[in-house]
This record gives structure tokens, C-alpha cells and sequence, in this order.
């Protein structure tokens, strides 16, 4: 094994390149949110939260929080000029109506449908779903960020979900320590992927026929400083 | 990411043949009256865009505005509430001619039909116009023993609307009971297209104060001091 | 025929006696609008416009009026301290919702089980509704106002509406020109005559049967200046 | 018309033993605590209400508030879209016993139920949800070729919400995020009681300002410079 796997800054590296001058993003709670810090320059981009702030920037500096002042993560955020409140259920007509240009959410799997499972493992413990059974529908692209592989080696990128679905044939793009795929009706089409790695080894990785439709490009990532 | 256009012209551009357009405003108030004149004016230039489908809570009154669309020849069909006005004449005329198409849609029911289309949501259920003739082949489904009528969401390709505030993301505020349809109408089309009597510096519309968030507005221009469609009807002003 | 009818304001005047004090209130355009005029003192009542007004008062003076600032029948309106301004969905969230203590309502026929006609009189012409079919629903009393008889002498008060309806079992009472009466599941029930006419004579104006349930008051009403 | 109170106590006096209480607030934004803790105080005092069903977006956190509703006893049932948080002991240790209910419900569907209530609309479709668990026993319908699940209303018998500046006439409006679910949740109750940290004179709200028409408001009491749930949890404060 001569490959090494991106981090978690890098995938989010990554993701931030692809998202266009003007777009509306929503950033899941978590590892996504990792991927406003590497907007690229030049580019403006507003943040949107399902709890009612579009044009929200970076966290404040600790001791100058607002409670009154948060992200979906309930973490405290600041404002960008041209921000602006709403309620949830306009908030989510912004989800839900196709309104935002991308939704970027992390996955326990992704099918090779486009079903994703992110929201529980199993039937055990206290369910909580918030807001991404709403977030996988709607915005004109859902992507997904994620390692490849979880951390015993086993593929997140399946046949067919094992765990409790978030949503049916929703995932437009997958994002991951050694590729980028896009999942289309043909399944996986790898997009780009690590110079590191041979086709081999990644298809055996991956629990679905990994297609290729054109060029596969090299997913070169800068080191990042963690 | 700037959304601002410099002309008129430039705001009504990109609007096709066949197009659905919902305009907003519920009478004068809120109607944005100088994007629907500079629309006519690409149509005695162009031709186009014609065969309409145009959403508004009315029908156009007098001279002016949607009635003049009517009175070219623009528009093919209405959805709206309330076809009539103080002077219906372009649509009255037309309509009994059977030379333009009406779907009649109760106030409530128009509103929330253009929320539902910005919404992402298909259709809901509603008491309004059950056992009435605007149900008719409408799917009825009963809910704690009372009956509802399914409506479906409507959506356009464009909208017209006029704001009273503007910044560069689109933000929007409305004056008054110009507000009426005119956030709704934001969120449900393809493109959003809005006239405003003032663009401001961004952060010169307070967070808390945003009507429409610029999410759901595409183009902004300014269009200062406009006018009232219920004085120019009033004042017997054409749009010839 | 011994008997005579109220005129339009007196029907207003009596409907507003019964609007209580605090009462959030929508007057349908035209006829109805007359009522505000005879608000009794004392009493806070806050009209609801279902363009997107709540809290609007007296018409403003010729030459004074803002034509961004109007009702439902598109007639310039002034402001009362307090009053908002909301969208056409808040609005018809008001109606629908139940928020609306009273309705008030013209009408071409009321059935004896409480279905109302009122938007249009036959197939030709142009058809309009408005929000009248929303406006039967939901508010927690839906009463009518109109004259006891057509032009023609016949009744508007009718087993089974022939004209297009505007809703079924919606209206729960009518104030006419001659008697005020509830719609209730046993049919028509008379709380109200003018003492000039008799039972049997208001019951030869009304298309269904008049039901006694209780004591029937005298309606009088003061003589109004038109 | 004067819907001001003057004490806490008075707020809260009216709810029940098994009412539907919503309350406002995503986490600790909006939430309004000093209410919820006056309700304890009743509980404490007198014993009631208790059996409560709570809905909103969360189930509480640390040892304050919605968590110390639990922790007293007071709620049979929550509906929810996320029951965690940074300190989500009590309800996680009272629905693994058994002896608390959640309806998990996904946050934009449970918005839209509450907005939906207060609208009288009974039911709708949604994109949300199909395909997994939380669709399992409800109604699917295909529009335009893609599947949608229906969702009801919801109601409740009280709203307990937290504005910013309030009016005698129950106009309300709100602090930045704190805005979330109280507007919606204002529409859907038989009765909804406000927290407000002013009471301005009539007029002191621009009408084109109030973001909750008063007429969704039954009663208003204020509760100057009200605490931040997040800043007691961080203190590790309880409620006890």
C-alpha cells in the first residue's frame, strides 16, 4: 500500500475549489463546515444555516460570542454586510425549493444510486435527524465529503446502503481521502483521483463498479497545516 | 457577486415566448408598472416575447401595465384570483372573444400555491372551494372528518416584482401593502427580476429587516420615484 | 304589508353590536365595509385586510392617499397605531388558520345549511372570486349581511343555493334587512325579527324553514342617517 | 386591547396537565427560558402541568430549561428533530428508561407542520424523508414523476415563545438567529404566550418591522435583559 489518504483539510480543500463566484452553500454540521476556510480568493460565496442566517462569515473571536448569533451546529458565527434573518420555514423553502446551488454533508455511505446514510448507524441510542433529511433534497447539487473508507477498511461507497437512509437517490458528487466520483444514473464515475493509487486498488476499496466516462484527473491537493 | 442591471431593458431581456411570468402586485399597489412597460416596449421592437402565461392577482386595469400586455396581443393566458377592476376592459374584451385563457384561482389558494412552488412543495391541502365549481376534478381527501381540496405548487419561468430597497445580493424590502404577493413571487420562479426605488449599500437594509432574503432575487435595477398604476389609470394614461 | 326593511346601514349597525371588544375582524368589499363605521365606542376592534393589513383605519382624506397603502377592494386606507404589514400567505394564514374571530360576508343566497353564494350569479361574464372563498373558512364566526329578498321579492334565505357556490356550510349567521338569523345543524334558527313583521310573513320571505330555539328578540335599530 | 402581563407566573398560569406545548427556540437561541422556569416553579408549587408533549427542534440541554422540564417529570412526550446537545443527559437517560416518547421528525418538515397548522392547511408533501424509517406508515404520492411523502399539521394548545420588542397588541419582533421557530409557532397555538425583553409603546415596531402580526399573540410579558440558555450551560448551571 504506497498510497497515503488525504485529511480531512485537504477533502475540504478540495470541495471549496469546485464551488463557484455567487453560489449559495449550505455547509453541514461538522467536518463540511471545514470547507469555508479555503474559499478560494476572489470568489464570494454566501453561507447559508437552516436556522435562519444567509451571508454568515467566520467564528468570532472567544469572549465576543452572541448567543443569539449561531450556526445549525449551534456555534457561534458573525455576520458578512448583506446578511439576513428569516424563520425556519423560510429557511428551509430555500433548502427544499432549489434555491441553494450546493449542500455539502458527510455520509456513513454512499450508494451507488445516490442514496445516502448519514444520520444513525443502527437502531440503538437516541435517533437525531435534524435538518439533513431536508438538506439531500433540493439543492442543485449534493455533495458528499468523506474518507474513503471507514476506519476498519470497509468501503463507504456501496452497492446498497446498510445503514438507515437519509435520503433516496439524492448525492450528486462524492468527495473522499482518495477520489472524486460523481454518481450518476450510469453509478460511480470516477472523476479524479490520488496519482498514488492505481485504479485497482481504489476500485477495491469501493463497494460499487467504479466507471469511467473521459479523462480521470489527478486529484492533486496542496498540504495543509492541520 | 453583484446583481445589480443598469437598464430596464437589460431587467426584461432574457424573458422568452411561451414564458410564465408572475408579476406581483394585487392592483397598482406593488405592481412593478415600468418593468411591464419596458416589457411591451421590447415587444413593439422584437415581437417578442409573446404567448404569455402571466400570474397576477388580477387581470390588468385601464390602459396601462398588464392590461396593455393584454392589449397587444402578449399574453395568452391569465392565472389570477380577481380579473376585474375598475376599467377590466383589455381582459373582459379579449376573454369573451375567446382569444386569451383564464385559470380562476381563489386569493388564498394563488398565494399559496406560488409559496408552495418556491418551497418545494408539491401540493397540500386546503378547505377553500370544496364543494365548489373551482374544485371540480380536483383530488378530495378528508382530514379529522372535514374535507380538503389538493392543490398543486405553481411556478414560473420569471417574476416581475417591485421592492421598495435594494442592495447588491438582492436583499429587498417592500413599502407598505406593496408588499401583497410580491415575496412569494421571489421565491417561485427560475429567475427573479426586481425594480426598486433605491438601491443601497449593502448592510443599508438592517439583518433583521430583509422581506426577501437575496437568495431568491436574480437582477435588481433601480428604477426612482415610480409610479402608481392606480394614478395613471386614474389620469386616463395609455401605454400606447 | 305593514313591514319595513332596514336599510343597508342599519344591517351595519346591528352587525357591529355584536363585534366584541378586542375582536380581530374582516369586512368583505363593499356592503360589509359599512359596518366599521358603527364600531360602538368603547370597543377596540382591529380590521384585517387580506392584501396584507391588519390594524387599518378610516379612509384618508380626498388627495391624501398613498395607493401602497390600501385594502381588499383596492380603496386607500389609513393606518391605526399598532397596525402591520405581512405577505399574501401570512395573510391568508390569518383566514385559513382560524385566527379571524369574525368574517363578514354580502351574499346572493344562503342555503338553510349554512352554504354560501356570493361570487357570481350564473356562467357568463367574466368570472372573479377573490379571496372570498378563503374568506368562508376559518374564521371562527363567517356571517353574512343582506337584504332578506332579492329586488324581485325572492328570497335570499334558501333551502338549496341555485347559484355557483362560494362555500358549503360555512355561514353560522345572517343578518338581513328584515331578521337576524342562525345557521345551525337543525337549519335556520330566528333569534331576531323587526317587530313589524310577523312570523308568518317572514316566513313567506324565507326560502327554508325558520326554526324557533329560544326567545326571538326585537330588532331595532336606530334610524341612520344614509 | 391590552394583551401586556405583568409577572411570570401569570404566563404560564393557564397550561395543563397534557397539553401540546411548543416552545420556541433552536437550542438555547430564542429559547425562553425564564418562562419555561416559571413553569417549573408551578410545577413545583402546585404539581401541574404535568404529561406535557413539548415540541421543539430540541430536547434540552444540560441541567436548565426544556432539560430540567425532564428532569422534573413534566413531559411524557417530545417531538423533536434533534434530542441531542452538548449535554443531552436528560432526556437521553429518560428515553432510554422508557419513560419519555419522541417523535423524531426531520427540522424542515417539522417547521413546515407548524407553519402549516397555523395556516389551516391539514396536510402537504414533501420530498423529505422518502425512502427512509421516518416515512414508514405515511401516505406517498408521485408529482410530475417523483415521489413525495405527506405530512399533517401541527397544533398545539400553547405556544411559549421568546421575542425581542413587544407591543400591548402582541406585534413582536426578534434577535437575529433568535428568530428560528417562534414566528411559526406564534400561528399554531390555541393560546400563544410571549417573552419579550421590551415593551414598546404602540407604533414603537414599524409596521413594514413586526415580523409576528399581533394577532397570532394572545399574551406578552417582559423579561428585560433575559439570560442565554448557552451561557448557563456553560456555567453548568441548574435549575433546580
Amino acid at each position: 500500500m504506497s498510497w497515503k489518504k488525504l485529511s480531512n483539510s485537504q477533502i475540504a480543500w478540495r470541495v471549496a475549489q469546485d464551488i463557484q463566484d455567487g453560489a449559495y452553500v449550505n455547509l453541514g454540521i461538522g467536518f463540511p463546515e471545514m470547507v469555508a476556510k479555503f474559499q478560494p480568493a476572489g470568489r464570494h460565496i454566501t453561507y447559508h444555516t437552516e436556522n435562519g442566517v444567509l451571508g454568515f462569515g467566520r467564528a468570532p473571536e472567544p469572549g465576543e460570542e452572541d448567543w443569539d448569533l449561531i450556526n445549525a451546529g449551534k456555534k457561534a458565527i458573525t455576520l458578512e454586510p448583506g446578511a439576513s434573518f428569516f424563520h425556519h420555514t423560510d429557511s428551509f423553502a430555500m433548502v427544499r425549493g432549489g434555491h441553494l446551488d450546493l449542500a455539502v454533508l458527510g455520509a456513513y455511505q454512499v450508494s451507488q444510486n445516490g442514496d445516502l446514510a448519514n444520520w444513525r448507524v443502527g437502531s440503538k441510542g437516541v435517533p437525531a435527524v435534524g435538518g439533513a433529511m431536508d438538506l439531500v433534497h433540493g439543492a442543485k447539487r449534493v455533495a458528499v465529503m468523506t474518507d474513503h473508507i471507514t476506519k476498519d477498511g470497509k468501503p463507504k461507497l456501496v452497492e446498497r446502503c446498510t445503514f438507515p437512509l437519509t435520503g433516496v437517490k439524492c448525492v450528486t458528487r462524492v468527495y473522499t481521502s482518495l477520489a472524486v466520483i460523481d454518481v450518476t444514473s450510469a453509478g460511480f464515475v470516477l472523476r479524479e483521483k490520488k496519482p498514488d493509487i492505481s485504479m485497482d486498488e481504489l476500485q477495491d476499496l469501493t463497494g460499487g463498479k467504479l466507471h469511467v466516462d473521459g479523462a480521470v484527473g489527478d486529484l492533486d491537493v496542496p498540504r495543509i497545516e492541520e | 457577486m453583484d446583481k445589480t442591471l443598469s437598464s430596464l431593458e437589460d431587467a426584461v431581456a432574457s424573458i422568452s415566448d411561451g414564458d410564465v411570468v408572475m408579476i406581483g402586485g394585487f392592483g397598482g399597489s406593488g405592481a412593478p408598472i415600468e418593468m411591464i412597460h419596458a416589457l411591451i416596449d421590447r415587444f413593439e421592437a422584437t415581437g417578442s416575447p409573446k404567448d404569455l402565461t402571466v400570474i397576477n392577482n388580477n387581470a390588468g386595469n385601464g390602459k396601462i401595465g398588464i392590461a396593455a400586455m393584454i392589449d397587444k396581443g402578449m399574453v395568452a393566458k391569465m392565472v389570477c384570483s380577481f380579473p376585474r377592476s375598475s376599467d377590466p376592459r383589455a381582459f373582459t374584451d379579449r376573454y369573451l372573444a375567446g382569444e386569451i385563457d383564464l385559470e380562476l384561482v381563489p386569493q388564498g389558494t394563488l398565494a399559496e400555491r406560488i409559496r408552495a412552488g418556491g418551497s418545494g412543495i408539491p401540493a397540500f391541502f386546503t378547505p377553500s372551494s370544496y364543494g365548489t365549481e373551482l374544485a371540480e376534478g380536483k383530488q378530495i381527501q378528508e382530514f379529522d372528518g372535514k374535507p380538503y381540496v389538493m392543490e398543486r405548487w405553481l411556478k414560473a419561468d420569471v417574476a416581475l416584482v417591485k421592492g421598495h430597497l435594494g442592495d447588491k445580493f438582492g436583499n429587498l424590502t417592500y413599502r407598505m401593502a406593496a408588499r401583497n404577493f410580491n415575496p412569494l413571487m421571489c421565491m417561485a420562479a427560475d429567475r427573479t427580476i426586481s425594480q426598486v426605488s433605491q438601491i443601497v449599500p449593502l448592510g443599508g437594509i438592517e439583518p433583521e429587516a430583509v422581506v426577501t432574503p437575496g437568495i431568491f432575487v436574480d437582477s435588481v435595477v433601480e428604477v426612482p420615484n415610480p409610479r402608481q398604476e392606480e394614478e395613471m389609470v386614474r389620469n386616463g394614461e395609455a401605454y400606447a
